[in-house]
């Protein structure tokens, strides 16, 4: 078992090194430099520049050097130093920039995650059990709906409902009269009548494919012998559903927990920007079409991290909870 | 083509296959780079003949390596070790083993081979005149129209109605899909059929059926059978020689009636004892030991004979000698040190 | 409203465990009715073996399934009772219960076992053996969860399973098929049932294991004073295993006797024909096998009056394609479901 | 099912009431395995009711110019924001054909907005075949007849409303399906391609290859999609070609899809390698080449086509996302996305609900391909119980 954990925390290193370097190349794809922006950016604000000065940056910033010697400044400096580089735009050390919005977006992906969980596995287990009856028409009809509807258009919608029937601007974290105020219960109470938009959102659309998931998955596990076996044995149904057929049934489940998370974080992105949220979606579009590369460079590769972190995660979590796949 | 093969001895011109020593380990793969870490030594060592016109059966537990077996023969595998002689319909010899892929294709018209599962066997995609028509084209054999008059010819031979050329297998019960799976294997007239648990699957009153269809085949074209089954009381009504294995060896060779009446290995004697017989009176009468234990992982074979953990009569030679397959009695092979001396029960003749 | 149902049918013998009457079991299906049960009878008695053999689709599990209630939502009683005897003497009629009720939970497991075919997937597959069979006894008995392990050790001591303080921490993807199966017999002894349905309990296995688990069924049914109602296709294992056979075709029974009854003097011609195609060791070499011709209908079309007239030899016009046949029964208690069951002509041509 | 009659000796003493030989011919027995598919389909009306709601939208998007009124790109400075016109067939409570009231305009004296009034005197007629704007019909015809319109200059018919350059939605909305539709579809061929070759290559030869795809493929679902899509749409300057833009869009969209797609088709041509029958033909003498398009390719094309009408409409949503975020397809390019562009300020839908009707197509077409997938998942495999 530890040495099951053991290669597949071995396993990581190539993709995350895999990973990282995607991440650079990508934010090195648009034509341009970060010293061309820069310039245009001077020129913009009346500035200017001259070629000699333009040339003298790229040599202090290494802009010259071939793209893996600029990949691994880049990373050693991550790895060693914590130091994600600096954001054009904000002028600012792209750690400092980060960090809070991941910390409110971690929070918000954790709790639309556990909302999830706690819909979906309760829901596709009675739609299981109670298959073709009503309630799992109903279930089956939100499932599709929530797979059909796109994110930021149910957030919009959303929106737009609180808009004209309560009157309410719910966009951003916060009303605009509680930023940069201090945390009071005023501003928490507001806050709560802010963030129940997003963790709707995200839930729906990840509920709604986890039903139909558990109800699948479930509906293959009633079928096996063991079922029967236990109810031969005197069980009665609840006990004989929820001990054994949930428990395998799960067990795909749990590979996706660690998959969530990321996948939450790339959900948010799109809802935030549209809920004008402080979170890292609109900052990470912001950069990429501003062409900030640290910043945009940092973000992809800390959520990429974390989709591998997620990975190994589900994988630990997955032998664990599944005795079979222990010792293949 | 290679007539012979370098080493051998020549082939006794009454067989049709010669079995020679042939091997099949296949790789344990493990981890994320597929790493070997053993192998699985499905066929080990195995020599046999089959006279020309015989069923040859074959019997044991699941995993003792007999469908392997059939299919080596075949050369749906290939050969890890050994070689496997067979002669053509014009007295020529050939060595299975080592043809080259298109001189496969051209030995395939002589060997041919019967499914265990009705279901899987055929393409469900297939009308029955592809199905059995499908060697005929391959073998560019005839014109459309001389093609389909072979299949319904076929068909008809097996038993089904030629108006079924039209039709799918799904249209057709389990013992009806092995006819058609007969059929199938008949079509390029080969002189040997592998037959891989061909009723196992069937109800007993339609296994009989299809037993003796392909009896009266036999008898018909003059066919070779090896018949590859875990029914005792099949391969015994069926095969005029049988051979028993155990863990991918061969235990015991020998003509049906010799060694059903008389085995001459410990395991025969426990696989007779094992079976059941629709005779209330009779199992009664007969004191059954069951054996003990369960066959060993085939990556875990036991030193020296395979299966000593299990015999009654295994002593300190057993345990350490591998024993060889070695004749005792005319036309008897035994892989058991102590044949001669053990006085071994097995099922009187009426 | 069970007892007024009890009073109108004249109650078991004290030495009945179970009977059933006049059994049918349908299921509706996309292509029609499926009268895969279609009024069966037979008894059991304390301590007795009962084998019931027949071909695919002859309905013997769907039987034994409705003695545990244990048939899909959709299954519809459509006839018959299902009487029980209880440890305690009284008599239950189970077709009466609710199939998810506390009489019918408290019944499995603990007065009537169940062991089935497929010993690879019919244990849960993410727990150990151990916990499997301590859930049982702890459900069933008040006792602690110390107690229940003992118990589980004893059980596999009890069926021979190698290692028992080794494998009862075990899961069952560690086991061969003859181990589980073992597992399985512990897991349905949990609570000394009176009654053990054994499913095909031997099909999947190989000839040798299958002789082992025979044997241990055996051994322990003695000591046990169990009773056993053990379904299988095999004539062999019926005959090595049963005191009493019941045969059947297509939902019902045809023919039930002693075990030497059923195989020394048939009076059902399925039964005759049946036996005689089955291949045995020492007296079919070379010999040609008897066949049935045709196949099993398929259960849409079920034959009008006797269901095996288009496949019987001795089928007459005008009366077996007809009248459904009753029981004819014999002085020492055989039935054969043939309007001429036990006539000459039958007799001779069973030579 | 079917009799038999066996050429052994003792079934010629047939049984004395064994029933006449029939020759049941039942439809199925002979049928091809595409109709058997179809028949099965066809069962799942959810499926067929959106194969016929795509069918319908498929012909309106390719004849988008016919089918509308106006031009894409036709702004009407005095029409904007305009509410969508309601088909009516009754004026004064008595019936009438098919028209639409004209609209009157006021201005809001407090915040100078058009306002918008159905006038209830006079009607409009929806006019068939009416001309009006020059286009070339599939490219080839030049033509100015469209399928329908009004005869008044001074007044539109917007069956979904104006934007607020007064562009009539509802040309714009079929416009944007041509665009969004094929994204789709070109996306999923692209990563059908590669998903197709990686997946047979990875299950058919297995062994160390099959390591490696896998190993590539894990990779690749490590990177969080979006924000990959993200940066590399964002990295596609402004200034190419909108339609090389398009293509490179669904080549991104791709590059994530495939690999679902691969697992699918190496499941199916594992699961096939060890089928008996494949077996049966190799033993025939039947050469690769034979075996993979006669028995296992055929096998798997209603799975590969199922898993790929599952597909698309996670295309379909990546194309509206981007677009929809100012990275993907940009104006003048009309896609769904980007005219769901316009609705993403509160304000603006709450004074133009109507702009949301693109999300409410992506809605439809997203189920419609869902519930047709599901059908063809329930339907690809005919023979099994």
């Amino acid at each position: 078992m530890l040495s099951y954990i053991a290669r597949r925390l071995l396993w990581a290193i190539p993709t995350l090194v895999f990973v990282s370097f995607i991440s650079f190349v990508i934010i090195q794809l648009p034509p341009g430099d970060f010293v061309t922006a820069y310039a245009a950016q001077l020129r913009n604000s009346g500035d200017y520049i001259t070629e000699a000065q333009e040339a003298l940056l790229r040599a202090e910033w290494g802009l010259n050097d071939p793209l893996l010697v600029q990949y691994w400044r880049w990373i050693s400096n991550i790895v060693l130093h914590g130091d994600f580089g600096r954001s054009l735009e904000w002028n600012a050390a792209v750690s400092d920039l980060i960090w809070e919005r991941l910390g409110l977006t971690l929070a918000i992906s954790t709790l639309s995650m556990v909302f999830t969980w706690l819909i979906a596995i309760p829901v596709g287990v009675y739609s299981a059990t109670r298959q073709y009856s009503v309630f799992d028409y109903l279930f089956t009809v939100f499932g599709f709906l929530g797979k059909g509807i796109p994110d930021f258009l149910l957030a919009l919608i959303l929106m737009w409902i609180t808009f004209v029937w309560l009157n309410m601007d719910v966009g951003g974290l916060v009303s605009p009269q509680f930023e940069g105020q201090p945390w009071d219960l005023a501003k928490i109470g507001n806050m709560l009548s802010h963030i129940w938009i997003p963790l709707v959102v995200l839930a729906t659309g990840g509920a709604a494919g986890l039903i139909r998931v558990m109800r699948a998955n479930m509906l293959d596990e009633l079928r096996k012998p063991y079922v029967e076996t236990a109810y031969a044995q005197g069980f009665g149904e609840r006990t004989v559903v929820w001990r054994y057929p949930v428990r395998v049934a799960l067990n795909p489940f749990i590979s996706t927990v660690g998959w969530a998370l990321p996948a939450l974080f790339s959900g948010d992105v799109i809802t935030a920007v549209v809920l004008n949220l402080p979170t890292t979606g609109p900052l990470l579009l912001q950069a990429l079409k501003m062409q900030d590369m640290y910043l945009a460079g940092s973000f992809i590769l800390i959520l990429s991290v974390f989709t591998v972190i997620g990975t190994v995660l589900s994988d630990i979590l997955l032998a664990l909870s599944d005795p079979r796949i222990r010792f293949s | 083509m290679t007539t012979i093969s370098k080493t051998s001895v020549p082939m006794h011109e009454d067989h049709i296959i010669s079995v020679r020593s042939a091997r099949k380990y296949f790789p344990v793969q493990e981890g994320w780079m597929r790493r070997v870490k053993g192998y699985v030594k499905a066929v080990d060592d195995i020599t046999f003949d089959i006279r020309k016109g015989e069923t040859f059966g074959l019997v044991g537990e699941s995993g003792s390596g007999k469908s392997s077996i059939a299919r080596l023969i075949l050369r749906a595998y290939d050969l890890t070790g050994g070689e496997i002689l067979f002669r053509r319909a014009d007295g020529s010899v050939i060595d299975v083993s080592t043809l080259s892929d298109r001189d496969l294709r051209d030995i395939r018209r002589e060997m041919q081979m019967i499914f265990q599962d009705p279901y899987s066997s055929l393409n469900p995609r297939m009308t029955l005149l592809d199905l059995v028509g499908e060697p005929l084209v391959i073998h560019g054999v005839g014109s459309q129209g001389e093609i389909r008059d072979r299949v319904a010819e076929l068909l008809r031979l097996v038993g089904l109605r030629p108006e079924y050329l039209t039709r799918y297998p799904h249209a057709f019960s389990g013992g009806q899909r092995q006819r058609i799976g007969i059929a199938r294997a008949l079509a390029l007239n080969p002189s040997f059929i592998a037959a891989d648990e061909a009723v196992s699957a069937l109800d007993v009153s339609v296994a009989a059926q299809n037993i003796n269809l392909m009896q009266d085949l036999q008898e018909k074209f003059g066919l070779t059978y090896l018949f590859i089954t875990h029914d005792l009381g099949m391969v015994e009504h069926i095969s005029d020689r049988i051979g028993v294995m155990y863990l991918g060896r061969l235990m015991e060779v020998g003509p049906t009636d010799e060694m059903f009446a008389k085995p001459l290995h410990p395991y025969t004697e426990a696989l007779l004892a094992a079976v059941p017989q629709p005779d209330p009176r009779g199992n009664r009468a007969r004191k059954r030991v069951p054996l003990k234990g369960e066959i060993a992982d085939a990556m875990n074979i036991p030193t020296g004979c395979p299966f000593h953990p299990r015999c009654a009569y295994a002593d300190a030679k057993c345990r350490g000698e591998v024993p060889e397959l070695r004749v005792v009695k005319s036309g008897r092979q035994v892989r058991c040190h102590h044949a001669e001396t053990l006085d071994l029960i097995g099922v009187a003749a009426e | 409203m069970s007892e007024t149902i009890t009073k109108s049918l004249s109650p078991m013998p004290q030495e009945r465990l179970l009977q059933l009457d006049n059994v049918g079991v349908h299921f509706p299906t996309r292509d029609g009715l499926v009268k895969a049960v279609n009024g069966v009878s037979y008894h059991v008695n304390k301590g007795e073996v009962l084998g019931i053999v027949g071909e695919s689709g002859s309905g013997k599990s769907v039987t034994a399934r409705s003695i545990m209630r244990l048939q899909p939502k959709y299954a519809i009683n459509a006839s018959g009772t299902i009487r029980y005897r209880c440890k305690s003497g009284e008599e239950l009629l189970i077709n009466e219960q609710d199939r998810l009720g506390r009489t019918m939970r408290n019944l499995r497991g603990n007065e009537i076992g169940m062991i089935f075919q497929e010993p690879m997937t019919a244990l849960s597959p993410v727990h150990t053996i151990g916990t499997q069979i301590m859930r049982t006894v702890m459900l069933h008995r008040n006792v602690s969860k110390a107690e229940a392990r003992a118990r589980a050790i004893e059980l596999l001591t009890k069926v021979q399973m190698p290692r028992p303080n080794d494998i009862v921490d075990r899961f069952p993807h560690h086991l061969s098929g003859g181990m589980r199966q073992r597992a399985m017999i512990a897991l349905a002894l949990a609570c000394d049932p009176a009654l053990l349905i054994a499913d095909e309990p031997t099909t999947a296995l190989d000839v040798t294991t299958e002789a082992q688990i025979l044997e241990l069924l055996k051994r322990l049914q003695d000591e046990m004073n169990m009773a056993i109602v053990f379904i299988t296709h095999n004539f062999g294992v019926v005959a090595d295993i049963a005191d009493r056979v019941a045969v059947m075709y297509l939902g019902r029974v045809v023919e039930t006797g002693t075990v030497d009854e059923i195989f020394y003097e048939p009076k059902h011609p399925y039964t005759q024909a049946l036996l005689q195609s089955i291949p045995r060791l020492g007296r079919s070499h070379g010999r040609r096998l008897r066949t049935i011709a045709g196949m099993v209908p398929d259960p849409f079309n079920v034959p009008t009056g006797c269901s095996f007239h288009p496949r019987c030899m001795h089928a007459v016009g005008g009366i077996c394609d007809v009248q459904t046949p009753e029981d004819v029964v014999f002085a020492s208690g055989q039935r054969a479901r043939c309007h001429f069951a036990g006539q000459d002509r039958q007799a001779e041509a069973a030579q | 099912m079917t009799d038999i009659h066996t050429l052994s000796p003792e079934t010629l003493l047939s049984p004395p009431l064994a029933p006449k030989e029939e020759f049941n011919a039942d439809a199925s027995y002979t049928a091809k395995p595409r109709t058997l598919i179809w028949w099965r389909f066809r069962k799942h009306k959810l499926a067929v009711v959106s194969l016929a709601f795509m069918v319908i939208l498929g012909l309106l998007a390719l004849f988008a110019d016919f089918m509308s009124p106006y031009g894409p790109n036709t702004i009407n400075r005095l029409n904007t924001f305009a509410p969508p016109n309601v088909v009516r067939v009754i004026h004064d409570g008595a019936l009438h054909r098919p028209f639409v009231y004209p609209l009157k305009r006021t201005r809001d004296p407090e915040t100078a907005r058009v306002l918008y009034q159905e006038d209830r005197t006079k009607v409009l007629p929806v006019e068939f075949f009416v001309r009006g704007e020059t286009y070339a019909l599939l490219g080839l015809v030049e033509t100015n007849l469209h399928f329908f319109g009004v005869n008044d200059r001074r007044q539109q018919i917007n069956l979904l409303g104006t934007d607020s350059l007064g562009r009539d939605l509802f040309t714009r909305l079929l416009y944007g399906a041509r665009v969004t539709l094929s994204a789709g579809l070109i996306g999923v061929a692209f990563s059908f391609v590669l998903g197709l070759a990686l997946g047979a290559i990875s299950g058919y030869y297995g062994g160390w290859l099959d390591a490696m795809i896998q190993r590539l493929m894990e990779f690749i679902r490590s990177i969080p999609t979006i924000p990959l899509w993200m940066g590399l749409a964002a990295a596609l300057p402004i200034a190419w070609d909108p339609l090389f833009v398009y293509v490179l869009i669904t080549i991104i969209l791709s590059l994530i899809g495939w690999t679902h797609l691969a697992r699918v088709v190496r499941g199916r041509f594992l699961s096939l390698k060890s089928e008996d029958y494949v077996l049966a033909a190799r033993l025939a003498g039947a050469s690769e080449y034979r075996i993979v398009t006669r028995h296992m390719l055929p096998a798997m094309t209603s799975y590969i086509i199922a898993a790929l009408t599952l597909a698309i409409p996670e295309m379909i949503l990546g194309e509206t996302a981007l677009s929809f975020l100012g990275l993907g397809l940009r104006p003048p390019v009309v896609s769904w996305g980007v005219l769901l562009q316009d609705a993403q300020n509160l304000r603006t839908i709450s004074l133009a609900p109507w702009l949301l009707a693109p999300g409410i197509a992506v809605v439809l077409v997203v189920l419609a391909f869902n519930f047709i997938g599901d059908g063809l998942r329930d339907a690809a495999d005919p023979y099994g119980q």
